[in-house]
């Protein structure tokens, strides 16, 4: 942790607070609707597919698949020291669409990374309060 | 004629968000926008499904987005405290001209929470506001910097989806550059202009820097400075100008997502939508359009829209450029002034588009005063189609010569 | 019922700043805009002063005073790259209108300056460009730090050149504190509300604490959070809603400048255009409005504005409040929900106004569904001001209640 | 000039050097167009009377008059050391107007300050190369 150098994400009070909760103890915590009951990402006051306010949060799998992802060869900042690595967007299991930095992949080799792949989530803790997320390969 | 739009439009309902004031427990600006909305809906008996306009100071793109919506007329004009006024004048226009039926201008402001806040939550600032969903979750922690690094996920999902591969977006950039040799201007356009300057090989491009797999640095606009204007005159005035007229046919606008996070299918823009709305418009179709100028920040970018504007089959994008179809002489001249790619690119390409398309359209392609013999096509219509954000918002016009 | 606005405005010049691409010397992205005006009008044959309608990604209220002109239509939606094609989108709606009759676009970039200059002259971020010419020659240098800082000047000549005094201003507050007396949700509506909350004098007004000289704290308008939404329908489908509709019976907008060093009266806005566009729209005239909504950021704000929607004779703005003229049960009611100084004002007020307004003219004053006897008035029009800026920019409706 | 604390403008290369030139040598420098012969304030490359770019630049008088002004009561940074003081827009003798904060006048008195009071400008060193204009009322 107190060698992490890249840029921390900052929890906002008012909505995103039970996810990074959750992060500190190791767990997915994803928004629900309870109206239509479809999960979505990012978290919101109301809910993107039927606009209801009544949103719980609960505990995902924290399992999903790469839906596509890249290699950034160039990279600024704490990054800089980890070119080449792979950013990638991840299906949920529970539906919707996280982005990450890949853990346990060759980004040396592009192409060796594969669309669909099983991902399970981990967390990095940045801070004393953050854990950053990130995704996997578990194939 | 221009008609008189009074009484074409009524404000319907009107709300506030949940609590307003000095609000002790504190409040992001995003959710004060949020509730307003919600309850501005319920008021009237609507969905917020229903609102195909969206108006607000700066953060139209990021309340559609949030709300999941797609609208066909977005404006964010920001010029202080009137312009929620000046968004009423601009959504009358808009509904009077038939463009859209049902507008939101929408206000959130955490004036007093922001003291408590340090700032943060307030939708402000140029560094951007650290609460915003996308600064918590999208690209930033994990070490996206820029437009390439969120592009390149677009082209590595469409090679998966439809087989395509990095030689076929290449060739957009071949061709590009092909233009770019008849345009002195361009900033590729020989070993004169630029040291890396004139022809280029598919072999060039994928040998060329890797920035971000999988997009090399040849499948990257350039970064450079420039300047441009255009002006619209009405109808009746078109034609007593030194200039002459080139004539909108058909305008459309829309949007899929603001952050990449929030993009549903990689390989598809709302260029679809906003250029199926140009067309209506028009009473034209892709098959009337006689040249296209489309937004190539990257190959991946023209490729897909050349899809989205019906230009080429699903997946099948970077065929529109493929055997010399695209290419100067060819049969469907595209980006005929050297592009994003390689004629200038300062990080907002529309105008070049605009540009552009004028003085092919007007007979004056390269320098505005008269046509280069091979850059000055004879098409008579163009689609002009601009793209934004990451793969976000999209404006297609349909421009046609002055007969 | 609206029309297709297709082919009813043209782009009728192109033209680009005088260098592009890599500008190795360095240049602005100021530069670059007004480079490329001057030139699209030199090739049209055009004079800047002719251009009605300003289009950029945020800067047309910059570009506007640059080139000292009045426009009818300013639109700054900035969502990246395709933003001009949005531009012509709206310019099209907005001549198919009548609003204007030519149109810029405009666009400049310093792309590739803005590294060897690091950032400056690039017009972005959010702590302004500090070469912009309000950063080397406007308030910051000499410790002007806010708006109140600079509105104060206009109140100091308002004085000088028509004899007002502080008490007549002063006395606007104090009847706008009687609005907010019946409201409820007003920040200042009582003790219960807040401390400071419940009626004022003018005596209090003057005895408050001086922030800038001539404006005392109570001069000055409240710092809140608030949001707030309309909903715009077409007309065809305005009665349609469970809530009921608020016409649009006229609209406009015009701006004198951007910053104050290039206010020309300082006693004068350009409230007189925007109102004079907004009631020739809507065939109306000052004497038909029963009631107004006056954007009231400072007691000067409020005071010269009612001169300039012809409410009040030149120089004798505060007049329109005197003698419970414009108090609860008054001839002409103002600012009905205790306006930005004793309701809520997060820093953009425009909102407030129009929600106010709306409710008025649909009986439905205070809380959206019903009126609060006092509050709510008889008023069936209404003139509805937004000024922004240093009191810069204005944006004015004419709304009539449906009949 | 050490201790300048306030805010010291950024000169910009391009347009503006020759007003921070002359203020070096305690010249005011004004821009003219030299189509329609107006003077304009702040400097642009293109007229905003005429639209034109010809557009030279001359010493000015230096002399001037109070348009309006204020007192600032509050204010931050180096500035709030110096409340209240008293800025100023000031009708320039050859034309157009510039912002101030005024030198040699009373701000605990507001009203003792006169709209059309003569100016002289002069200029304070704030740092090396910029030496920023103020306005002295001399009447």
């Amino acid at each position: 942790m107190a060698e992490y150098n890249k840029s921390i994400p900052s929890p906002d009070p008012y909505v995103t607070q039970p996810f990074w909760d959750g992060a500190k103890e190791g767990k997915l915590m994803l928004p629900r609707c309870t109206t239509c009951n479809r999960a979505h990402w990012y978290p919101r006051i109301l809910c993107p597919h039927c606009h209801s306010s009544n949103i719980e949060w609960f505990e995902a799998s924290g399992e999903g698949f790469i839906h596509t992802y890249a290699v950034q060869n160039r990279a600024f900042g704490g990054w800089a020291d980890e070119t080449p690595y792979a950013t990638a967007y991840i299906d949920l299991k529970e539906g919707d669409r996280m982005f990450t930095a890949l853990r346990g992949v060759n980004a040396e080799d592009p192409t060796s990374i594969k669309i669909g792949a099983r991902v399970k989530i981990e967390f990095e803790q940045a801070s004393e309060d953050v854990f950053v997320p990130y995704w996997r390969v578990v194939d | 004629m221009p008609s008189n739009p009074s009484m074409s439009a009524a404000i319907v309902a009107a709300a506030e968000s949940d609590k307003i004031g000095y609000i002790e427990e504190g409040t992001t600006a995003l959710n004060l926008h949020i509730e307003a909305i919600r309850n501005v809906c319920a008021e009237a008996g609507v969905s917020p499904s229903e609102i195909d306009g969206v108006f607000s100071t700066n953060n139209s793109n990021l309340l559609a987005e949030y709300l999941g919506l797609h609208p066909k007329y977005i404006d964010t004009t920001a010029v202080g405290g009137c312009s929620f006024q000046m968004h009423v004048h601009h959504a009358m226009a808009a509904i009077n001209a038939g463009i859209i039926d049902l507008a939101v201008v929408s206000h959130g402001e955490a004036g007093y929470s922001a003291r408590k806040n340090k700032g943060n939550g307030t939708l402000r600032g140029g560094a951007g506001d650290p609460w915003l969903p996308a600064a918590q979750f999208g690209g930033g922690p994990y070490g996206n910097w820029g437009a390439p690094s969120n592009y390149a996920h677009a082209l590595t999902r469409h090679m998966h989806q439809y087989g395509s591969t990095k030689e076929d977006f290449a060739n957009i950039a071949v061709v590009t550059r092909e233009w770019a040799t008849l345009n002195p201007r361009a900033v590729m356009h020989s070993k004169e202009t630029h040291p890396v300057g004139g022809p280029i090989t598919v072999q060039d491009v994928l040998d060329s820097r890797m920035i971000v797999w999988p997009l090399n640095l040849l499948d990257i606009c350039l970064v450079t400075d420039h300047g441009g204007a255009v002006l619209i005159s009405s109808a009746e005035k078109a034609r007593s100008f030194k200039t002459g007229p080139v004539w909108i046919a058909g305008a459309g606008e829309n949007q899929s997502h603001q952050d990449m996070l929030e993009m549903d299918d990689y390989t598809a823009t709302s260029a679809l939508a906003s250029s199926e709305s140009a067309y209506r418009m028009a009473g034209m179709g892709p098959g009337d359009m006689e040249m296209a100028m489309i937004y190539d920040s990257f190959t991946v970018t023209a490729g897909i829209t050349a899809e989205m504007l019906g230009l080429a089959p699903r997946g099948g994008g970077p065929s529109l450029w493929a055997d010399g179809n695209a290419s100067p002489g060819g049969k469907f001249p595209v980006n005929t002034n050297g592009g994003g790619l390689s004629f200038s690119h300062s990080g907002m390409y529309g105008m070049m588009l605009l540009i552009e398309a004028y003085r092919q359209l007007s007979g004056t392609a390269e320098d505005g005063v008269h046509g280069i013999a091979g850059k000055q096509t004879n098409a008579q219509s163009a689609v002009v189609n601009g793209t934004g954000g990451s793969l976000s918002v999209t404006g297609t016009l349909v421009l046609t010569a002055d007969v």
